[in-house]
């Protein structure tokens, strides 16, 4: 079944990238833009492979890569909120960053071996014909990344604290003038997405490819980042995003298997020219879902 | 019509620019150039290795003679190219952060024009002929950019980023296919351009007048924003979108034509890599000059003259970099730390004087 | 690695310092460094790592030497720079070892005559520069054959980066290895756009696994993610670059690797003594399986015995010289014969490979 | 202790004692004293500037006093920042509503109301909502989301706010009745006269004389940052000795309509025909609307803000596209066309929120001259300042609305003097139609009556002028004829001779469902 085969593999290519943009969305939703998700991806999956080859244990790697990514992103916290940075390019130097420390401290770690996370079948459920090969053989990260969804979904609009981080990313003065420090939001809600986009890069490095290697991410910070807005910021639509990515890199490598006489590079292209695509059709109901506040720090500084 | 709602953010704010006004700018701007030297002083000593000793020969390999200082300039100008191809835009209220590939396709432009067109022309005609093909280049695949902008309503900042990568690939299916070197044993680069066509070059040192082109666009940007009606214009659109929609500015054309300008200038950087250094196209011709030049734009905020400055900067610590993993058996990534820590001091310093 | 340390100690001390190189000394004597300039990192389980090692044997012979590295140099014009600042630093003799690295080597060959380079796989040389490189297809083919013999389905996978020659012909041998003893033999054959991208490794081993094949090989820079998960699909794998048996205790069949460290040692040292013109490697020099400069790795544990000698035979016949993969008739994927009947092929002609042959399933850019 | 019965004894719920802020140079406040007792309503009066705004955030603990101290129960009290004097029982009803457009009514009251815990309980904030809204009148609708609201509900959702915070025990009022019709306008005093006897202590900042006279119970007129009259109702002759007290010995311009009526209708200067307008969100906001204005007339525009205004305001000026219908100017058909084509066709628009949509960060005034208002005077490649700046100092309307200096950059200007800029700049283009929205909104009595002449003056000339205003005194002063925007139509025209206040704003209430 061809079909089964490339959504499972957008789920298995996809996942990465999915918590990647959840924990964008996080932080856009509290208004800040954080092109260092790369970076946090990067220390998630080099810090949760390092962790793991020390103590054997994925699941200490996977708490260690979200940590990592979250101290990435606490620099942007920092520069951003603190010192007013331009977001933008705060997180682009970010970007740089994570690729260079986590080279740095990664490189021992780039013929280690580990165990890490395996695909699980489910039982039984993974025995349904379809649906059984599409969703229910995946490794625990991959079923945690999907419970994460409706989770928080649940947050940020079921919750006080969800109120709160979204009136931090619309209204900075309207959360002040109720007493609460909007730094403080803020500052939390980039924290947490750093610690998601570490959790993607530890699924990447731990989970789905059990290696590390310098610079493993290759741009999926940056799709993560397109998919927020393709998501309107609604956290069920970025996972849809993230799977049609993923199922755009599995279709390009099924068809080059077909033979069929199309460039390879063509077929390269096809995920972020497909990323376009969707953002190009969702435009329209984008516009009144951006939170207003959302790079606002940038928004002022944007004269020059 | 009321500040009141800033009013509770700005006081302490403004507290702080007032603390900051008294400290001496000289002094303020030293620590923020400094710091990052000294921070990562720290971290080398860590790994065992003299800083001071490791610093003077990052000099030394930058300014100890012509041949580095060469390097630098060669090095700063397609940073200052696309540095401007961030600013330009900046002005106008605009990120493009999609010079990576502005650059990739002008240099494929010209790399084509070079070699199926201008095999046969003379220096004066082709040069000038290649530096359009370049600028066209840049400015077609800024284009796309702009028009899904205008069109689509696509925010630019995500699209130029996505089409860096499209960017990359288009010239890797062009150097593996309809531009390949049939001289090359099918090697994965076009042919060589004619030697016609090579930016003339200081003896001693590759520098070629390409750092010149660079300077002199930049120049005229400055001109253009500070000097002209349409640099007016671009100021009024880039300060309040609304203003300028309301003066009766045609916002879309305008976007459209400052993001084509700002390609055409990467994609110029592009051609000034093939013609001055490189010599024919291959598939990692100019990478991450892109970033770097957005990089630079920020650093100066957005000034094409101070642009130049901190192109220079950004430059000279890229080449330092390679004497620094030489010497020293860091990693390279080594070097991606010291300009992340340069850039973090400039960004977390912020604008002084403004607001 | 050991042998002629101790004769070049002298001369490598005793000569003067980089700043006045004597126009009438051999290219490539009188320095006080080597250097070495990677495309990747030193640790890649790969192809930057093997030729690491051998740049530590040089190490280890010519302790008066030091070693000058860099990696992720760009293969553009930022090469240049780079080999400049060894240069500077000392080195007379250069290992670029990259493909890309070739152009900027000519380049900075031409204005450093003094110096010696070393290109790793090139085709164009100099008066100072030689290229040598390995015929790591023939490994490659045996490999072939192996995993020809050992597939159930006849479908063998191979995940590439991007259509350079180097890379057609390995997958042209090893489909040419598995078909002389597999007649239904085809391989699939996967590009990433990438010399090194795990997770797209991994989405195409998953998907060639998907698509039915049940050995799976590569060339990338890289190589853990595809054998491991080759392993827990339960398939067979083929190395390459580098020996991982211990990833894949039981899909391992074999691999195909470099042995730089001997050859490099004894290039340095042909160099250092002032030897280079005219010597084997001023030229191409192209190292075979009877050099020992690629090896097979020993074979995995489920690897049966009529497998193992098949290979013995071919390897046998490579040896020997009576056994040549490429002789003609051989005919591209569309049936077009690309090399005539009893014809065989030049180095340039076969590191310019710009087909892949009938049984290769897949596409490359014309 | 007995705090309690200190407190009972002690009639005032705050003592505000020699409060004094700076902003830099700029005195705000200077020893202003001010006193609310429990159950009752204390006007704040003053200019523009005055420093009321200011008074009362310090009150409310945005800023902390420089000087001065404030006192409650009988203990001196920090208020700052507004979590503390939100603790102490302040709440505040801000100018410009602290709402989030994008988020629902619940989750905006949740925002600023439930203290414990990340969750709160959604069904019984619901009801807790409903309660208090039915007890006040103060209808608002949880599941609504803000931005859906009109002005008037969003002011009814910040007293709901207001009040489900526990323990608030003063709440003060920041022009809550300038975006109001009549009819709202009584049931906002009628809503404080519950609150006053529910035993809240209520700080109303006004500009509105009337509205004082009718429900203060005690007066405060601020000058200058300092307090220049204070008495008790009782003790206040008029509201003439008022205006007195706040001008501070100023005359006030009488504003003038000479106009005969009778005049020959001026030929159609702009004609709607069946227009139909979208919002932003896609949604109708004005069904087939007729409506033409002369040469030489002032056209009011009234409504609830929120009911198209702002949609068709620029739908005349070409900023929005109508979906269907004619629009002409003069004799020509400019719908679907650009801002341009009106520029050309003699339209000039001052929008509704000058400082957002007009002003350019870090521009000066001369350099604003230039966008909608003269022509960029071209010197080779760049602009010829020169020229613009002589023309601008020759010019009449300058001197008319005393423009502040032309270098002075327009980002740093008063809400005031940014209105006198932006009319400025749309006066000397000499435009044959003006637009212009809210222009008094905000401003003190002086400035609006010199902006006021200046329309007048401008219709004399001949040109037709539409005037959108929410306040129903400046319409019937100023207006030739009247419409009403309501119930996504456009009502009218009427002649203010002809209806009264009462009626129309009955139709701005009911979007003329009974008419
Ligand atoms: N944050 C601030 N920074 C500097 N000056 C300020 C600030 N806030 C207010 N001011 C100044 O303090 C003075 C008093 O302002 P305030 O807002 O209290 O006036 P107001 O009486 O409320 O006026 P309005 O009727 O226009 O609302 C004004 O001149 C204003 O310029
Ligand atoms: N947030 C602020 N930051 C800095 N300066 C401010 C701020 N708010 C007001 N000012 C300064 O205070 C002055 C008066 O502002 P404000 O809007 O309160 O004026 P105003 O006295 O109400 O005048 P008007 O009657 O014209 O509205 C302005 O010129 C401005 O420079
Ligand atoms: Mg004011
Ligand atoms: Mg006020």
């Amino acid at each position: 079944m061809i079909l089964s085969d490339i959504l499972a593999g957008a789920l298995r290519s996809g996942t990465s990238v999915m918590l990647a943009s959840q924990g964008e969305l996080l932080s856009e939703r509290a208004g800040v833009i954080n092109l260092g998700t790369e970076g946090s991806m990067l220390g998630g999956a080099m810090g949760g492979f390092a962790v793991t080859v020390w103590t054997g244990n994925p699941w200490l790697g996977t708490l260690a890569g979200g940590l990592c990514g979250l101290l990435v992103a606490a620099i942007h916290a920092y520069l951003v909120i603190v010192r007013k940075a331009n977001q933008l390019a705060t997180g682009l130097t970010l970007m740089f960053f994570g690729m260079g420390i986590t080279a740095f401290f990664g490189r021992s770690f780039v013929s280690e071996r580990i165990v890490g996370f395996n695909p699980v079948p489910i039982p039984w459920l993974s025995d349904i014909p379809f649906l059984g090969d599409v969703l229910f053989r995946h490794d625990p990260l991959t079923y945690l990344s999907i419970l994460l969804v409706p989770c928080l979904w649940f947050l940020l609009f079921r919750t006080r604290l969800g109120i709160m981080l979204r009136a931090a990313g619309e209204r900075e003065e309207v959360l002040f003038a109720s007493g609460i420090n909007p730094k403080l939001v803020r500052g939390a809600a980039v924290l947490a997405g750093g610690f998601l986009a570490g959790i993607g890069g530890v699924q990447l490095s731990v989970a789905y490819t059990h290696s590390w290697v310098e610079n493993m991410t290759q741009g999926r910070g940056v799709v993560a980042v397109a998919l927020v807005i393709f998501a309107s910021w609604k956290p069920a639509r970025a996972m849809l995003g993230a799977y049609l990515f993923g199922a755009a890199q599995a279709l390009q490598l099924t068809v080059q298997q077909q033979g069929l006489p199309i460039s390879p590079f063509f077929l390269f292209m096809l995920p972020y020219l497909l990323t376009i695509a969707a953002l190009l059709l969702v435009e329209r109901r984008r516009q009144s879902s951006t939170p207003e506040g959302l790079g606002r720090v940038f928004s002022g500084e944007a004269g020059g | 019509m009321k500040t009141d709602t800033t009013g509770a953010v700005l006081v302490p704010a403004d507290t702080a620019l007032r603390l900051r006004e008294r400290i001496k700018p000289a002094a303020w701007t030293a620590v923020i150039v400094l710091a990052p030297f000294v921070l990562y002083g720290l971290f080398l000593s860590a790994y065992g290795i003299n800083p001071i000793q490791l610093y003077v020969t990052m000099v030394k390999s930058a300014f100890g003679d012509l041949y580095g200082f060469g390097e630098v300039l060669i090095k700063a100008t397609p940073i200052l190219l696309t540095g401007l191809a961030a600013a330009l835009p900046a002005k106008a209220g605009l990120v493009n952060v999609g010079g990576e590939g502005q650059l990739a396709i002008g240099a494929l432009f010209s790399t084509w024009f070079a070699v199926f067109y201008l095999n046969q022309a003379p220096a004066w005609i082709g040069i000038p002929a290649m530096l359009l093909a370049g600028a066209l280049g840049g400015g077609v695949w800024a284009a796309i950019t702009a028009f899904l902008k205008v069109k689509g309503r696509l925010n630019e900042t995500i699209t130029s980023l996505l089409l860096n990568y499209v960017a990359t690939f288009t010239v890797g299916f062009f150097v593996h296919g309809l531009l390949k070197d049939p001289g090359s044993f099918n090697w994965p680069f076009s042919p060589e351009i004619s030697p016609a066509l090579r930016l003339p070059v200081l003896n001693g040192t590759r520098l070629h007048v390409g750092f010149a082109i660079a300077a002199a666009l930049a120049a005229v940007v400055w001109f253009v924003l500070a000097k002209t009606r349409f640099g007016f214009r671009i100021r009024v659109l880039g300060g309040n979108r609304l203003a300028a929609e309301r003066a009766g500015f045609r916002l879309n054309a305008m976007y459209f034509w400052v993001l084509v300008a700002a390609g055409m200038l990467a994609g110029i950087a592009g051609m000034i890599e093939i013609a001055g250094i490189e010599g024919r196209l291959r598939p990692a011709t100019g990478a991450n000059y892109g970033y770097l030049g957005f990089l630079a734009a920020w650093m100066a905020w957005n000034h094409p003259l101070r642009l130049m400055l901190t192109a220079f900067l950004i430059g000279m610590i890229g080449v330092a970099g390679n004497s620094l993993e030489i010497g020293s058996g860091l990693p390279s990534s080594s070097v991606h730390i010291l300009m992340a820590l340069v850039l973090f001091f400039l960004l977390g310093a912020g604008r002084r004087g403004k607001r | 690695s050991q042998p002629g340390s101790g004769q070049e100690r002298p001369e490598a001390s005793g000569s003067a310092p980089a700043s006045a190189p004597a126009a009438s000394a051999a290219p490539g004597t009188g320095g006080t460094a080597v250097g070495f300039i990677f495309v990747g990192t030193k640790d890649d389980y790969g192809y930057n790592q093997a030729a690491y090692l051998g740049s530590e044997a040089v190490e280890k012979a010519f302790p008066d030497l030091k070693v000058l590295r860099a990696e992720n140099v760009p293969e553009t014009a930022e090469a240049e720079r780079v080999m400049e600042q060894m240069i500077k630093d000392g080195a007379k003799i250069i290992f670029p070892t990259s493909y890309g690295h070739l152009d900027p080597a000519l380049n900075v060959a031409k204005r450093h005559p003094d110096v010696v380079f070393f290109h790793q796989g090139g085709l164009k040389t100099a008066d100072n520069l030689g290229t040598y490189f390995g015929t790591i297809w023939q490994p490659v083919y045996l490999a072939g054959v192996a995993a020809g013999k050992m597939s159930k389905s006849g479908k063998l996978g191979y995940i590439v980066s991007v259509p350079i020659p180097q890379v057609l012909l390995n997958v042209n041998a090893f489909e040419l290895g598995a078909k002389s003893v597999n007649p239904n033999a085809s391989t699939s054959v996967v590009f990433t756009g990438s010399w090194c991208d795990p997770g797209q490794q991994a989405n195409a081993a998953n998907s060639l696994i998907d698509g039915g094949v049940d050995v799976l090989t590569q060339h990338q820079d890289c190589t853990k993610t595809v054998i491991e998960t080759a392993e827990r699909a339960g398939i067979k794998t083929v190395g390459y670059h580098a020996d991982a048996s211990p990833l894949a205790p039981n899909g391992w069949i074999t691999g195909s690797v470099w042995n730089w460290s001997d050859l490099f040692v004894d290039m340095v040292k042909t160099a250092v003594e002032g030897k280079f013109k005219g010597s084997k490697y001023d030229g191409k020099y192209r190292g075979t399986i009877a050099d020992d400069v690629v090896r097979l790795t020993d074979f995995g544990a489920g690897v049966p015995d009529d497998a193992k000698q098949l290979v013995e035979e071919k390897k046998k016949g490579l040896l020997d010289g009576t056994l040549n993969p490429f002789k003609g008739p051989i005919e591209d994927q569309s049936g077009a014969v690309k090399i005539k009947d009893g014809e065989t092929l030049t180095v340039e002609q076969l590191e310019s490979m710009d087909y892949l042959v009938k049984g290769v399933v897949g596409n490359i850019p014309k | 202790m007995e705090p309690t019965d200190l407190s009972s004894s002690n009639p005032y719920l705050l003592e505000a004692i020699g409060l004094t802020k700076r902003f830099g140079s700029l005195t705000a406040n200077l020893g202003v004293n001010l006193k609310v007792r429990r159950g009752s309503i204390h006007a704040v009066l003053g200019e523009n500037g005055a420093g009321k705004s200011t008074l009362m955030k310090m009150l409310y603990g945005v800023y902390a006093p420089d000087d001065g101290l404030i006192r409650m129960d009988d203990e001196r009290v920090v208020l700052h920042p507004p979590m503390k004097a939100r603790g102490k029982g302040i709440g505040m009803v801000f100018q410009d509503f602290r709402l989030i457009p994008a988020m629902t009514v619940l989750d905006n009251v949740a925002l600023a109301v439930s203290r414990e815990g990340w969750r709160f309980r959604r069904k019984e904030l619901r009801e807790r909502i409903l309660e208090v809204s039915a007890k006040y009148g103060l209808a608002v609708d949880p599941a609504a989301e803000v931005w859906q609201l009109d002005l008037g509900q969003r002011q009814r959702l910040e007293i709901v706010k207001t009040l489900l915070v526990p323990h608030t025990r003063l709440i003060i009022f920041d022009e809550p009745t300038s975006v109001l019709v009549p009819q709202e306008v009584d049931a906002f005093l009628n809503m404080l006269g519950m609150l006053k006897r529910d035993g809240y202590g209520i700080l109303l900042i006004t500009h509105k004389i009337n509205e004082v006279m009718a429900c203060a119970d005690e007066v405060t007129v601020l000058r200058g940052g300092q307090v220049a009259y204070s008495a008790r109702r009782e003790e206040i002759p008029d509201g003439d000795s008022l205006i007195a007290a706040m001008m501070g010995g100023k005359e006030l311009m009488p504003i003038s309509k000479p106009r005969a009526e009778s005049e020959a209708p001026k030929p159609e200067a702009l004609t709607l025909e069946r227009i139909v307008i979208k919002g932003d969100h896609g949604e109708t906001v004005l069904q087939e609307a007729e409506m033409s204005l002369r040469a030489g007339e002032i056209l009011g525009v009234a409504g609830i803000s929120g009911n198209g205004q702002r949609e068709l305001a620029e739908t005349l000026f070409g900023l929005r596209r109508p979906s269907q219908g004619v629009l002409r100017i003069g004799d020509r058909e400019l719908q679907g066309r650009g801002v341009q084509a009106f520029m050309e066709a003699g339209v000039s628009f001052v929008s509704e929120d000058p400082l957002k949509e007009s002003v350019v960060p870090g521009l000066s005034i001369l350099e604003h001259m230039v966008l909608d208002g003269y022509p960029l005077a071209p010197k080779r490649l760049g602009v010829d300042w020169a020229r613009i700046r002589s023309r601008l100092s020759a010019s009449p309307e300058a001197k008319a609305l005393a423009l502040a200096d032309p270098d002075r950059k327009a980002d740093r200007l008063s809400g005031g003097n940014v209105q006198r800029m932006v009319l400025t700049r749309a006066l000397v283009r000499g435009p044959r139609i003006l637009l212009v929205s809210y222009p008094s909104r905000g401003l003190d009595i002086g400035t609006t009556r010199t902006i006021q002449q200046r329309l007048i003056a401008l219709a004399e000339q001949g040109t037709a002028v539409l005037l959108f205003s929410e306040d129903l005194d400046e319409l019937f002063k100023l207006s030739d004829r009247l419409v009403v925007l309501a119930g996504k139509r456009l009502h009218g025209p009427f002649r203010p001779a002809e209806t009264d206040a009462a009626a129309i704003g009955r139709l701005m209430l009911e979007g003329g469902e009974s008419a």
